[in-house]
């Protein structure tokens, strides 16, 4: 039979399965294969807790989603084309997301009593007429997966395990897909050729299921999309900060030194930087968060491009550390992947909710800069950017990700080292005149390292005299030096370039942003303002110091809404320092925004009076 | 350190003319008069010159407590850092810079209370770094608490019926921490601390010095039958490695093993020299042992209890970052082009 | 010979020596004494750095000031009539503030060579003209002390040492104040019956010296204040917060239990807390701050009411502990006790800048109610109003005194506690429909004790199912959750009276403050007010909840001004709430507020159009 | 406990007719099938209704980790707190409630990673209190670095070349701060370990379990030599109070003392069993020694290393607080009214 093609501009689907399912790997197969097709994507991958759930309950359920289009692409979706769910607990979790009208593609042999228990289902979804409004596809993917690795001899457990590739290769014939790039990555991954072989027939099976069996009667095409030439691949959140890292030290010169204490979701970035040794990369994987953020304190005393790396509760840890850094003005960088709080929280879960910690959380007047990333690639920009201030500046700065962004992906413009500017690096050698804390242009202070001769100096936490920096209780002087390291953190805004907006440079309303939400407030905007609304959008990377401009900018609109993860903490900033009536639009679920959430919130901005 | 090499080189300054005043700062000592921090100030700083390392090279790092503010009377490079907290400072220090002799300064509270699991992970690490623990059983900074070394029964500001925390040994519990240097001194003892000072920096790995010091103002006295001439030879114990443990005016008493391996204090004459326990500082369990000598049933035991050695993590670590040399890739554009495609 | 006697109102006296010299003694021997005496007072104790700073040295002053009155005392006093000033150091750091004309008393012993040079003197102050425009009184107190108690055959050393009782006998005489209460006191402090009767001597022979030398031509008499009939007496902050505690205990039958890490200026309430067994409170010096905080907890959770006490480095640490604390929903007081930072900072110096860091130094979204104690005094009732709201609400409370509070003492109404409204608490037992996550009329849960049969339950820090506080990761109860428990902190509001508002009720300012700055700004005020401005001051309790009349309180006024030590801080939330131009006057030197600096802050307020 | 005596009185469950299943909560276990905190939940609960406690009367305090899920799954009352922390979460409720059972639960990231500091000074203090910890040498919560446990050259996420970081010893470690009660088991070896459970819940004071626990996803097989029946007697020594130490399929080989009080395994029927090592729980050194009894050089000893008779903190705290009930002034008037005066 020879089915028809049709071509669409743009899919969202969601793998669904239980933990032990291997959804994660299917879904990032599924990206990378289609980012070297040439579309524009966007992923959201949304774990379960850090624990193992019982087998088939609703706990359990590890979900992918991916927007792929010929367009460009600002979000994973708000609600899935496609939902593929590997069993009932799978389908309860996820149903409701799934457009009307969709495709939903089942798992039939796991849709049994048991499992309908499992996942709290009294009756069977598939009687019970609420798939009804949606494209039902039932295959026993785990059947025919044992079928197809049968010869293999496996034993049951592992034969069972291959059915993700069966599912993922059913996909790939769905939507047109080379499957080039899986076929590789599995022989690569899987060491024990039994397996490798295994899950690569499973993939062909489920490929060639598509094709020939009846279910389906045509199977879509999605162009490429219009984009820059240039070279591109994918990439997560924490990986290209930890690729940004690396880059801020072969842009310096500088060693990297991690210290770090393990922490979900910001784990990774260590696992990732323990890698390169080869580069220098010194990882230390401390004994807590106060221990990582000491050693890394003293790495960058000792020369190091020092970084520390944790989620909210370990930044809670952190914070007299930060207050030492701060006063011995080192530069450091502090990466905080946000979750869901507060205390342990829901900690796979993301949220923008440790702004104010990050600004507040320390004794005294504690100032330090902080810059967020807004999406996957930008990560990579943000690192070299907290760094190269950093290091400029002799500050320790604050750098924002959170459990979205740092897990979902994107495709990625791969940079030319080449062309990214060097970060420059000035250590002290001269003894005439030295004083440890005297000032340069930016207002920082000499960068002088251990084992230089004849500067020999002591540094701490009290009060320090200008320039001398030795131990100081005079009232002036304390004045003055908290002035001085306010000023220090305002220094950094008169490098900044002028504020970018996206869409309309005045109107009716602007949306401030920052972190993870960029995606759907990008396309929220554009969205309304395709019905002819003038919004503008800022999305900010610096929030201390607001870049110069902010003020301005926000005169230009008749009213500013800002959108966060969180019960409204950047909204709270803006008011008090512009006396503006921002208003928020909190959301604090655990999940980022969809698109469809921002377009009503505008739509209500606009309206009201 | 990278390719880039944008570390400046130095002419160091030769170790061989430097004396004590060199390691003097013009920072005015601000313990009070008769404080034991003194006398250790004035040994280190004698030792300093000794050790054939440039100033440069040095840098001391403490914690907050009246022993902390060692640093600024030293001149060499210095962190006064925050409570506790020296040790991860230090090793922060010392795994970017293996050249660098790092020493940390730190007091009983600073060490044991709320330093305690700094403390117990750079033993283990056995980073490369001089550990200086001024025990004076009391936090003198915060004018008069209890502390984790204060016998039970103390009464201070906090305790005004006593109070009922068993102490903390910290040679026993750095020995139950894997440390591979251990030794005790008194800040008085001038000689024996600067003898203990020497050993304790020729060692490569973390060792640690516990030193007992009088706190002159709020726990005054505390270690006077140690140091008093009438009393000391019955009270304290000096070992020493290879040597039968003997103390007393005339060396006349000595520490057996008894049941249950439980010390014993012996008269040597009646006993028998060769019964005697002999000082081993290679054997763990000796150190132990010795350890658990403590006041009022034992003398006191000083020197050195244990000194092995060990790999410092600051040499693996260096072993590793040399080993990883020979992979390919060194360029962070190479990690970029990963997985990449070309949109033409 | 007759001397004259002057009446005078007020006066302020400022005792400076070397921190061995016993100035605090000699400062609170007065304070008690003038109490006695009936005048109204308010003092200041400013201690130098922890570390003894080497003798004569600049570092190591210690002073006290005391200012006495037959009127209403509110501030102890910008410049002193007259310094007592020990030795040289203590002349060089003090004078400045010696009102012109004041009476300056040298012990003229220590004003030698050497102790010029310690002090920094390259001249004699007594020759370079520099002490012209003062009453100057020289008196060899050194040297009369030592013959005073000759006898007594002291060593030197402890013979020197008597010398601040030499002083203080001085100024009794001069000030007409009874010896009686210090005779007492010396004869229960000094144990020793030789240092007893020493001091004892040297007392009485500075009275005596002050009534036969030819030095002073008259002495000053304070009438006694017109205050309240009832029983008075003296007391400093952190004396107060600790019999507040105890009363609270008391008052709501509940066990006090202390966890605590000592540091400076928190630790006298683990000192004086530690004393009262007899009353079952149990003090814990736990390791550090985290196991302090958490210990608290743990005794929360039994059925204590409890405590932890310290300062911003100590509250830094204890960040995750608090939120913790706030996810179980346990009734728990956290006190801050601000010293200068940020870091180690200037330990033994005043501050008000961990507000923002109380408001938010923890992961996630984190609300918990802040509350703030405005004098001396007023720590009593302040700690009796948190306790009250922890356990109704159950709820951590944290409450922020200050090192110019917790040290400075003021005469003190005595309080009946029979007549203070008792705390109930309602310990959970019902076993039917027992849900721990249940909700009252405070939106408190119950508060179910271990031990009690059948309400087995578990609680921890992940969030949590409304109402049975299982584990859930729910998106819609997470969002329900995070507002339900800042709607539990706006709750505290509804309970707590109409704001008080001194001086006008409306008009062209409202001065708002917080903590320390109660009595500099009460005075300012009242003395703008005197020249006829319309002024009000409005002096927060809670800052978190603001009460709900605020905002209606600052419409009445054409300017709001919020003087603070520190850089702005109350003001940054005032103005984010209510969008109100309120001006910040931030001083940020470790030291009160005058009440000149108010006058002049509120007069230029008023002054700019 | 205050003379008003607001706290509510019971009439508490009584402990006989208690079985395994009340022990049970009606929450999904959620550990990985096949992960030994199964077993050691069955025995705990297994042993919970033997020790004659009112279920009301126990708690389950835990920080964070797999192991630390632990008190959801105990029908008592239970708090899951922070990472690291539960020991003084349990010091807090211990001090208050001396009537209550306490039982901490960790891991050996939890315990001794970022824990390390509360661990030791619970057990130094001796806190009535049992503390078990899950030695799985790995973190597994998040999903797999190396832990303190975990030998040298561990390949964990975190130590793509192997971690350089020398392992602590809980065992050495708790004794070395002075641990009244000190034991090892294994998740597996059922009897074992339900009879050292049921010796700790006797103990007065801190009880420190270390139990060998497989995680079966990150950390496979950590323990199969322990556990393997081919090799467990070659490998593992189970100790008894004032017994010989003796090993091996038949018992044949022994644990005697060489130079330097190194252990050393020696043949029994040359050797001679008076002349082996006679296990000592009341001696410290005994305990100390056998702690160190490490492989591959020797068996991995289970049972009890250290048990003696210290009076726990809390008892020590009621004692102080029943001394203090003489004192007069028991009202918080007769406080206020220190120092007063009367103005008319
Ligand atoms: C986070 C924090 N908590 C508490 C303190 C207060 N503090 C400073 S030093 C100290 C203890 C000092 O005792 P020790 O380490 O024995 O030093 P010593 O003064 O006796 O030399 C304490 C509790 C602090 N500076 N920082
Ligand atoms: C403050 C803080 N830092 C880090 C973490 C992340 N974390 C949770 S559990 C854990 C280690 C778990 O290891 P272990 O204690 O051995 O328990 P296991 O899971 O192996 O039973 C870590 C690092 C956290 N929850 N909180
Ligand atoms: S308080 Fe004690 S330890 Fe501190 S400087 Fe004075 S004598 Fe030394
Ligand atoms: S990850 Fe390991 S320790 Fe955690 S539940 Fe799974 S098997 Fe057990
Ligand atoms: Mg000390
Ligand atoms: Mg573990």
């Amino acid at each position: 039979m020879h089915k028809a093609v049709e071509t669409v501009s743009t899919v969202a689907i969601r793998f669904a399965g239980d933990s032990g399912d291997g959804m994660q790997v299917t879904g990032s197969q599924f990206t990378d294969t289609t980012g070297l097709a040439g579309n524009d994507l966007a992923t959201f991958p949304d774990f379960p807790a850090e624990i193992r759930a019982p087998a088939g309950s609703l706990a359990g359920v590890s979900g992918f989603q991916i927007k792929f289009s010929s367009e460009a692409v600002f979000t994973p979706g708000d609600a899935p084309d496609v939902l593929v769910a590997m069993n009932p607990a799978a389908l309860k979790v996820n149903l409701k997301d799934l457009k009307p009208g969709g495709l939903l593609i089942l798992n039939s042999e796991a849709f049994n009593a048991k499992n309908f228990e499992r996942a709290g289902y009294t009756k069977s979804p598939l009687e019970d007429g609420s798939l009804k409004g949606f494209k039902l596809f039932q295959a026993d993917i785990t059947g025919m997966t044992l079928k197809a690795v049968e010869e293999l001899k496996l034993n049951n457990r592992a034969a069972v395990r291959c059915k993700n590739f069966f599912a993922l290769g059913l996909v790939y014939w769905l939507y047109n897909r080379e499957m080039h790039y899986t076929v590789t990555w599995i022989a690569e991954k899987f060491k024990d050729p039994t397996t490798r072989e295994a899950n690569l027939r499973a993939l062909k099976a489920g490929y060639h299921f598509g094709e020939t069996a009846e279910l389906f009667d045509r199977n879509y095409e999605i162009k490429p999309a219009k984009i820059e030439p240039g070279n591109y691949r994918n990439i997560a959140g924490n990986e290209a900060l930890s690729l940004g890292f690396l880059a801020a030290a072969e842009l310096s010169g500088l060693s990297l030194f991690l210290g770090s204490y393990p922490i979900t979701p910001a784990s990774d970035i260590l696992h990732e930087l323990a890698r390169y040794k080869n580069l220098g990369v010194r990882t230390f994987q401390a004994e807590d968060e106060i221990a990582a953020i000491c050693s890394a304190i003293g790495a960058a005393y000792s020369g190091a491009l020092a970084l520390t790396t944790t989620s909210g509760p370990g930044l809670a840890l952190k914070g007299e550390g930060m207050g030492l850094a701060l006063m011995l003005e080192l530069p450091l960088v502090i990466v905080d992947v946000q979750r869901a709080g507060p205390s342990t929280g829901m900690p796979t879960k993301t949220e923008q909710a440790d702004l104010m910690q990050a600004m507040y959380g320390r004794n005294g007047e504690a100032p330090l800069p902080v810059i967020a990333a807004k999406s996957p690639g930008d990560c990579f920009y943000t690192a070299i950017e907290a760094c190269r201030m950093a290091i400029t500046h002799m500050i320790p700065v604050i750098l924002l990700s959170d459990g979205f962004v740092a897990n979902s992906a994107e495709p990625w413009r791969v940079p030319d080292m080449s062309k990214l500017p060097p970060i420059k690096v000035r250590f002290h050698t001269e003894q005439k005149d030295f004083a440890p804390y005297a000032r340069d242009e930016h207002l920082a202070r000499p960068w002088a390292l251990p084992g230089t001769p004849g500067l020999e100096h002591r540094i701490g936490g009290i009060e320090k005299q200008h320039l001398t920096g030795n131990i100081s209780y005079d009232a002036a002087n304390h004045e003055f030096m908290c002035k001085l390291r306010a000023e220090r953190v305002q220094k950094i805004a008169d490098s900044l370039p002028p504020t970018e907006i996206n869409g309309d440079a005045s109107g009716e309303l602007l949306v401030i942003g920052w972190g993870d939400s960029y995606g759907a407030i990008r396309a929220g905007v554009e969205n309304v303002r395709a019905g002819g609304a003038k919004v503008g959008h800022v999305h900010l990377r610096w929030i201390n110091p607001f870049p110069n401009d902010l003020g301005d900018i926000m005169k230009r609109y008749k009213r500013v809404l800002v959108p966060e993860l969180n019960l409204g903490q950047l909204v709270k900033l803006i008011r008090a320092r512009y006396l503006v009536d921002a208003r928020s639009f909190p959301k604090i679920q655990g999940q980022p925004f969809k698109e469809q959430e921002i377009i009503a919130a505008i739509k209500q901005q606009l309206e009201s009076n | 350190m990278t390719s880039l090499n944008i570390y400046p080189e130095f002419k160091h300054t030769d170790p061989a003319t430097q004396t004590r005043k060199d390691f003097v700062t013009d920072q005015d000592v601000r313990w009070c008069p008769g404080c034991g921090d003194y006398s250790i100030l004035a040994q280190v700083q004698r030792v300093m010159p000794t050790l054939g390392i440039p100033r440069e090279n040095y840098v001391f790092v403490s914690g907050i407590g009246c022993s902390s503010r060692f640093p600024y009377y030293m001149e060499t490079y210095g962190i006064h850092s925050i409570h506790g907290r020296a040790p991860a400072v230090a090793t922060g220090i010392k795994a970017m810079r293996p050249d660098l002799s790092v020493w940390v300064i730190t007091g009983d509270g600073d060490a044991l209370s709320i330093g305690g699991n700094h403390f117990m992970h750079v033993l283990r690490r056995n980073v490369d770094l001089k550990l200086l623990l001024f025990n004076n059983q009391i936090y003198g900074l915060t004018k008069g608490q209890y502390s984790p070394t204060s016998p039970v029964g103390t009464k201070a500001k906090s305790t005004p019926m006593g109070s009922i925390d068993y102490p903390i040994d910290p040679v026993s519990l750095a020995l139950g921490a894997n440390a591979t240097f251990v030794a005790r001194s008194l800040d008085v003892h001038a000689g024996h601390l600067q003898r203990v000072l020497k050993r304790a920096a020729d060692h490569k790995g973390t060792a640690f010095v516990e030193i007992y010091q009088n706190c002159n103002i709020f726990n005054d006295g505390a270690f006077d039958a140690l140091t008093d001439k009438e009393t000391k030879s019955d009270t304290v114990i000096e070992i020493e490695h290879g040597k039968p443990m003997r103390f007393g005016k005339n060396l006349e008493k000595g520490i057996a093993l008894g049941e249950g391996m439980r010390p014993k204090i012996v008269d040597v004459a009646s006993y028998g020299e060769d019964k005697l326990l002999v000082h081993d500082e290679q054997s763990e369990v000796c150190g132990l042992l010795v350890s658990r000598l403590q006041a009022p049933h034992f003398p006191t035991p000083i020197g050195v209890f244990h000194a092995v050695s060990r790999p410092s993590y600051d040499q693996l670590l260096v072993e590793q970052l040399d080993r990883a040399k020979t992979q390919k890739r060194t360029r962070v554009q190479d990690l970029l082009n990963d997985g990449q495609w070309t949109v033409k």
